[in-house]
């Protein structure tokens, strides 16, 4: 297995002059940060592309007439005056003041007050603006548990997927987060940035996205052992194929109500990726839960599941659980 | 009140059992094995030559704030070693464990890599906080130990007892985060701790306990040592050394001190809450029952943020010192240097939120902190142009000092880019907690490590009056170089790939390549540790080619040039009085630079005193007692403590007294070592011997004819 | 080193101590003190008004303490005591005040359930 | 700008070792320290402070009691008149050292004591009612703020008393060294700054706790 493994990283070596070109127009690009597939997602790369143009501008000269200085005023080449009393000149102290004074008044106007309400996670301007008269916005109520992601779409008799988001293209998603075990991020780096999702707190989130395609969703925070594994695939589909998919999982007869919820919540760890469905999730559970957190509810980690990974991985390679 | 805690408790050894010791670990074990062969191996050989009385007189019970400050880079190398190896396992297992599949080894019981994913959480958990407050700190604190109180010619630091406990409290949390890997286990939440999770529900064990007294301890240490610095500046300089005249080191550490002082006790209290939460049942950070979990995130980073540039700024006024002594010129721009200082030590106090922009606490305080975080890049553009400038018109000289202090300029460079990026929380929504954040700080951090080795071979022949080997600093500052761009800049495209920080299962095949690449560089690294300690033993073997005078460069500017190198225990034998803002250098140039005080007055110094390491001893039994929950032995060890505090300040210390007469012997004893080990030398000596004579040209139509008047001789 | 060989009890911080300061300090405080517990427990303003005093006589008696029982001024001997003072207040106000503005932004958005922050959507 | 270069140097009148470099002020220099000390501290209660404020919102007391319920501000009242009149006290002791009255000192003290032993017994008695009505730290995010505000400062005022019994002690046996003076001074700062918190967690915590 081992041997296997590396000779496919011997392969990926030889990409490597491939990939620094940072060919952006790959269909399928692993450079997520830099191949924006949602609304949000593409305001903060256009953002961060104003910032990185005007601050590299300074800190390119910068760069080059410190190698420049090295060159020229080297010791014992001659190619440069000497002057060892020169150590204040009234100009260049205002320039040198002046010049970040103004690149950061003007980052501060373009990016960071604009930016900041314009990808908003509360009601982000970019999309509320805009919003598409063509089919409502889709509203998903987002738990997260130690460590699995819970899906739960109101508007579709109230189904629920977990470990896996499917959400229609052209359209708003909007999002209601919070957390029954420890804090984490929901993020989906192609689509939306981070927002943390807090046990007894809701956070809100958006998103709207006009490419079709699968994109791999991140806990981006850790939150104990499992969060490398707390795991969804983002799936942007139309409309169409998005309804046919709803009516699919509506009529799937797992339901979940609190007491199921209350199993779903108990430490797990998804190493197989499972998506299981549910067809209907009992009425008002995110709002309950939320109120059930603050007042005092755990769904506590065992200690061998902190202190002794070996026996929790034997007790999850058992699947005890569905 | 006491809360229980889960698994088994004993009045006498607390929740301490054997089984607690993971000696079935097949990476711990060994490695205990290791590290009690070569401790026993260390004991044995001390006690074959002797030298307990030795090291326990000179080194352990000395309140000589330069050896203070050398025990202190010596604890800072051990732990930034230490802090290194984390990072080394840290950068293999995800080189193993990444993409789908089991590529990894079962052997170890890790269902990826090599290790599980708690025994990951606790190497970066330790990692992080290692290098930033065990390794960083005391680096920079034992640096600016040994030279600020030289640079602003005092005897020594104000409170040199003060100095001391400094110095074995922190060794004391060095000590406690050491024994957490072979007596229970660390915290695995990070170095900075997440709300609730370390929580007692969360994290029964006691790894957090671990990580809440190793903090606690280190913020007591660097508190005590902030006072210290802030009083000797302020009370203790030399007549002339007015505040314009001040080194800019010594001002940056005066900044970095005010920081520390004002910072900690955010800290302190932020751990003392997370501690009433798990041993109290008290409900700060809590979910339920009125708690509020991000209220620890807003106290941890109320003091994390200020702290970053309580380790930033000594770094930048070690730059500020080697830059101009390389390029044989005054720092440019020395007010607005100073200014900058301080703009950016008063503005590190309101940018502590884009720590956690993600928060969702809306777009107007995202906003305020956002531009604040931005204004800390005005202070520090200005510092790099001033660097620049410096180097304008100048005569560089590219010794390896100057090489890492460069180096450091431009790892502050992409940081600062880097930086301006994260701090607009559009763009921080999609990079936070990827690993480009973690690529950026380490720039940053960086910096201050470059500023460190930097200022380690320029100070080092003051301290112990011979050079390091030029040429394997170079080697190694090449080779460190090219570790930090293999590992750090596929760090930053994996950032811009997604990838989040603390995965210790990277799951996407596609990033291989790049940890590949990150392997290499921690190779590379791992090469320029070698080399370092190659440059150690060989400077050593051969000190006796690289002795140097009271100024080792020939081109040095501020005040500690001016005494014997090594520095002798009183530091001046008679306090100099400033003249100018870079005194040695106007001593070089008006001809100055050879006299020495023609009489000598009577100096009062203080004991040595074995109080310190006995109350360092005591607040690590106090740590380790309160981590185990053995409440017996932590009240003992806390009134045993207070009884010797109180012993001690009813015994005071007297100190001893140096006749003039001595002092005259010393200083000629002092003087007399240093010209002979230069004999064989070319005169002014060293790696940039001719400097010296250039200057001495140049500035010989200045020079004053005739015997410098007062009480002061020329001496050839 | 050499320590001043002068009598410790005519140093100038031993010599500044004075029963009139400390006494006026004293009444100062006493009576703001009192004048808020009356207010309060009398419960004579409304609670805005009512905190604004009593925040008033908070800050002013600190004032008065500061000043007439640590001496707080420009002498000589307290100039530095003073300066550590003044750059340590804002630091006070920032970690207070925008620790409290950031969380009354965040529970007005996260915790809804709240009487009077806005409903559930 | 600067003053390295540009001036002259006369030989003859330049100055480059101190002869009369007495060394410092031993007391000056405690005393800056222990302010220094002192901001630091006040920093530590600002942090609280914050703290106090995020968790006294009235969710954050849970279901259990709010201040408005259990505190007595008159009771609190006398506390502070206690810890005033030890202040004053000890302000009073401070001023009998000016004339070195070890008398003066000793009384003084000893009445500072009294009354900071008062304070910390109308303390404890405070919390023992407190307990016997369920308002504990166990109970909310509020009530834990609230009993951290206070009872660190208590433990200042405990670790002041244990201070005071010490310099006693040594005015006794070592009369005023250098020494001694330097520790009163600070003892006096120590004292008076629990004064000025006082002040902020009376009004702040009780009184406004107790008109909400």
């Amino acid at each position: 297995m081992l041997n296997k493994a590396k000779q496919s990283h011997l392969r990926y070596l030889a990409i490597i002059p491939l990939l620094l070109l940072l060919n952006g127009c790959a269909k399928h690009s692993i450079w997520w940060i830099f191949n924006p597939k949602g609304v949000g997602a593409k305001a903060s790369y256009d953002y961060m592309m104003i910032d990185v143009a005007v601050m590299l501008a300074i800190v390119g000269v910068t760069a080059i007439l410190i190698v420049w200085f090295m060159w020229k005023y080297q010791k014992g080449k001659n190619r440069g005056t000497y002057d060892g009393k020169w150590e204040h000149s009234r100009k260049l102290e205002v320039a040198f003041w002046g010049i970040p004074i103004v690149a950061v008044a003007f980052l501060s106007w373009a990016v960071a007050i604009h930016g900041s309400f314009a990808v908003n996670p509360y009601n982000p301007t970019i999309i509320t603006k805009h919003m598409k008269p063509k089919g409502d916005p889709i509203q998903v109520d987002v738990i997260a548990t130690d460590w699995q992601w819970l899906f739960i779409y109101p508007q579709f008799h109230n189904m629920a997927v977990a470990n896996e988001l499917v959400v229609p293209a052209h359209t708003p998603v909007f999002f209601k987060l919070t957390s029954t075990a420890v804090t984490t991020d929901f993020f989906v780096p192609q689509l939306l940035g981070m927002i943390d999702v807090m046990p007894g707190m809701r956070t809100k989130d958006a998103l709207e996205s006009n490419n079709l395609g699968t994109y791999q969703g991140i806990a981006a925070d850790y939150c104990g052992a499992g969060t490398s594994w707390m795991l969804f695939k983002t799936k942007v589909v139309s409309m169409a194929d998005f309804k046919q998919w709803a009516d699919g999982v509506e009529n799937s007869p797992n339901t979940m109500n609190y007491a199921a919820f209350n199993r779903f919540a108990e430490p797990y760890i998804n190493v197989k990726d499972k998506t299981p469905v549910y067809g209907h999730v009992e009425h008002g559970l995110f709002n309950h839960l939320l109120l059930e957190v603050m007042d005092g509810k755990k769904w506590p980690l065992p200690m061998f599941m902190t202190e002794n990974m070996f026996h929790c991985l034997k007790l999850q390679a058992s699947e005890h659980r569905a | 009140m006491l809360v229980n805690v889960p698994g088994p408790w004993s009045p006498l050894l607390g929740r301490l059992a054997l089984s607690e010791i993971p000696y079935t670990n097949p990476i711990l074990a060994p490695l205990f094995v290791v590290i009690v062969l070569a401790g026993i191996a260390l004991v044995a050989a001390i006690t074959y030559y002797g030298k307990w009385g030795y090291l326990w007189k000179e080194w352990f019970t000395t309140v000589d704030h330069k050896k203070l400050g050398v025990m202190y880079i010596i604890l800072g190398l051990v732990m930034l070693f230490r802090g290194f190896i984390d990072g080394l396992m840290m950068r293999t297992q995800q080189m193993l464990a990444v993409g789908p599949g089991d590529n990894g080894m079962k052997a170890m019981g890790a269902i990826h890599g090599y290790l599980t994913p708690f025994h990951f959480g606790q190497v970066y958990s330790a990692h992080g906080l290692i290098m930033i407050l065990l390794a960083a700190t005391p680096l920079l604190v034992g640096i600016m130990n040994i030279i600020v109180p030289l640079q602003i010619g005092a005897r020594d630091m104000a409170y040199p007892y003060l100095n001391a406990l400094g110095l074995w409290i922190t060794a004391a949390a060095v000590f406690l985060i050491m024994i957490s890997l072979f007596v229970g286990d660390f915290s695995h939440n990070g170095w900075f701790g997440y709300a609730p999770i370390f929580e007692l529900a969360y994290s029964p064990g006691v790894g957090v306990d671990y990580w809440i007294w190793t903090l606690e301890l280190v913020a007591l240490g660097t508190t005590l040592g902030s006072i210290n610095f802030l009083a000797t500046v302020v009370k203790m300089r030399a007549p002339g050394m007015t505040w314009s005249r001040l080194p800019i080191f010594t001002w940056s550490a005066v900044s970095a001190n005010i920081i520390a002082l004002t910072s900690f006790p955010c800290l302190q209290v932020a751990l003392a809450l997370v501690g009433a939460d798990r041993y109290l049942g008290t409900h700060f950070f809590t979910a339920g029952f009125g708690g509020n979990l991000m209220l620890y995130t807003n106290l941890f980073w109320l003091w994390g943020h200020p702290e970053v540039y309580f380790v930033i700024l000594p770094a930048f006024g070690m730059i500020s010192e080697i830059i101009p002594a390389f390029s044989e010129k005054p720092i440019f721009g020395y007010t607005a240097m100073v200014l900058a200082t301080f703009a950016i030590a008063g503005v590190s106090w309101i940018v502590w939120l884009h720590h956690f922009f993600t928060m969702g606490m809306g777009p107007y305080v995202s906003t305020e902190f956002s531009i604040a975080t931005m204004l800390v890049g005005i202070p520090t553009g200005v510092k790099v142009f001033n660097w620049a400038a410096t180097m304008y018109k100048g005569r560089l000289t590219f010794s390896a000092a100057m090489l890492w202090a460069i180096g450091a300029l431009f790892l502050l460079l992409i940081g600062g880019l880097t930086g301006m990026m994260l701090s607009i929380p559009a763009v921080n929504y999609m990079v936070h907690n990827s690993v480009f954040v973690v690529a950026h700080f380490h720039m940053m951090l960086l910096c201050i490590v470059y500023a460190v080795f930097g200022a380690v071979i320029f100070w080092f022949p003051k301290v112990f009056g011979f050079k390091l080997h030029e040429a394997w600093g170079k080697i190694m500052f090449w080779l460190f170089s090219a570790g930090t761009f293999l590992v750090f800049f596929p760090m930053f495209m994996l950032g811009f790939m997604g990838e989040t920080r603390r995965l210790d299962w990277p799951f996407d095949p596609h990033w291989a390549v790049w940890f590949d690449v990150q392997e290499i560089g921690i190779a590379v690294y791992v090469l320029s540790v070698l080399a370092f300690l190659w440059m150690i033993y060989v400077s050593i073997r051969d000190r006796a080619h690289h002795r140097v005078g009271a100024d080792a460069w020939g081109t040095s500017r501020s005040l500690e040039w001016l005494t014997d190198s090594p520095v002798p225990f009183y530091n001046y034998a008679m306090v100099p009085h400033i003249n100018a803002r870079d005194e040695a250098a106007w001593r070089r140039e008006h001809g100055f630079s050879e006299s020495r005080p023609d009489h000598f007055a009577a100096i009062h110094m203080p004991n040595n005193t074995g109080v310190a390491v006995y109350i360092g001893a005591l607040t690590f039994v106090i740590g380790f007692g309160l981590t185990w929950r053995i409440w017996w032995l932590t009240v003992a060890a806390l009134i045993l403590t207070v009884l010797i505090m109180i012993y001690r300040s009813g015994k005071g210390d007297p100190g001893y007294v140096i006749s003039a007469e001595e002092m005259e012997k010393l200083d000629r004893q002092s003087r007399q070592n240093m010209s002979d080990g230069q004999q064989h030398l070319p005169k002014g000596g060293g790696y940039t011997g001719g400097t010296v004579t250039a200057y001495s040209a140049a500035a010989s139509d200045q020079r004053p004819q005739g015997t410098p008047p007062g009480n002061s001789r020329p001496l050839s | 080193m050499s320590h001043g060989h002068s009598n410790p009890i005519e140093h100038p911080e031993v010599q500044m101590a004075s029963r009139g300061s400390y006494l006026t300090g004293f009444i100062i405080a006493s009576l703001l003190m009192l004048a808020a517990t009356i207010l309060v427990s009398g419960q004579v303003l409304a609670p805005f008004p009512l905190l604004l005093t009593i925040m008033g006589c908070a800050g002013l008696a600190a004032i008065a303490q500061i000043y007439f029982l640590l001496h707080i001024d420009i002498s000589e001997h307290n100039i530095w005591n003073t300066v550590a003072l003044v750059m340590f207040i804002p630091l006070f106000v920032i970690t207070i005040g925008l620790t409290w503005w950031m969380f009354s932004q965040l529970y007005l958005r996260t915790m809804p359930m709240i009487p009077g922050m806005p409903g559930m959507h | 700008m600067s003053s390295s270069h540009d001036k002259p140097v006369d030989p003859n009148q330049v100055v480059l070792w101190s002869d009369d470099y007495e060394g410092h002020d031993v007391i000056s220099t405690r005393t800056f320290g222990f302010w220094m000390y002192i901001l630091s501290d006040g920093m530590l209660f600002a942090t609280l402070f914050a703290a106090y404020g995020v968790l006294s919102y009235s969710h954050s007391y849970y279901t259990g009691p709010t201040p408005a319920q259990f505190v007595a501000p008159w009771y609190t009242f006398i506390q502070t008149m206690a810890l005033f009149l030890s202040v004053l006290a000890y302000g009073f002791s401070m001023a009998s050292l000016k004339t070195g009255s070890k008398a003066g000192v000793i009384n003084g003290i000893i009445a500072s004591m009294v009354l900071g032993i008062v304070f910390v017994g109308l303390d404890i008695h405070d919390v023992l009612r407190m307990i016997s009505i369920g308002v504990t730290p166990e109970v909310s995010g509020g009530l834990s703020a609230f009993y951290a505000l206070t009872q660190v400062h208590a433990a200042h005022i405990f670790v002041g008393l244990i201070w005071m019994l010490v310099m006693l002690y040594q005015i006794l046996r070592k009369g005023f060294t250098e020494d001694v003076v330097g520790r009163l001074i600070s003892l006096r700062m120590f004292w008076q700054f629990q004064a000025v918190m006082w002040v902020f967690i009376y009004v702040f915590v009780y009184l406004w706790g107790y008109m909400s």
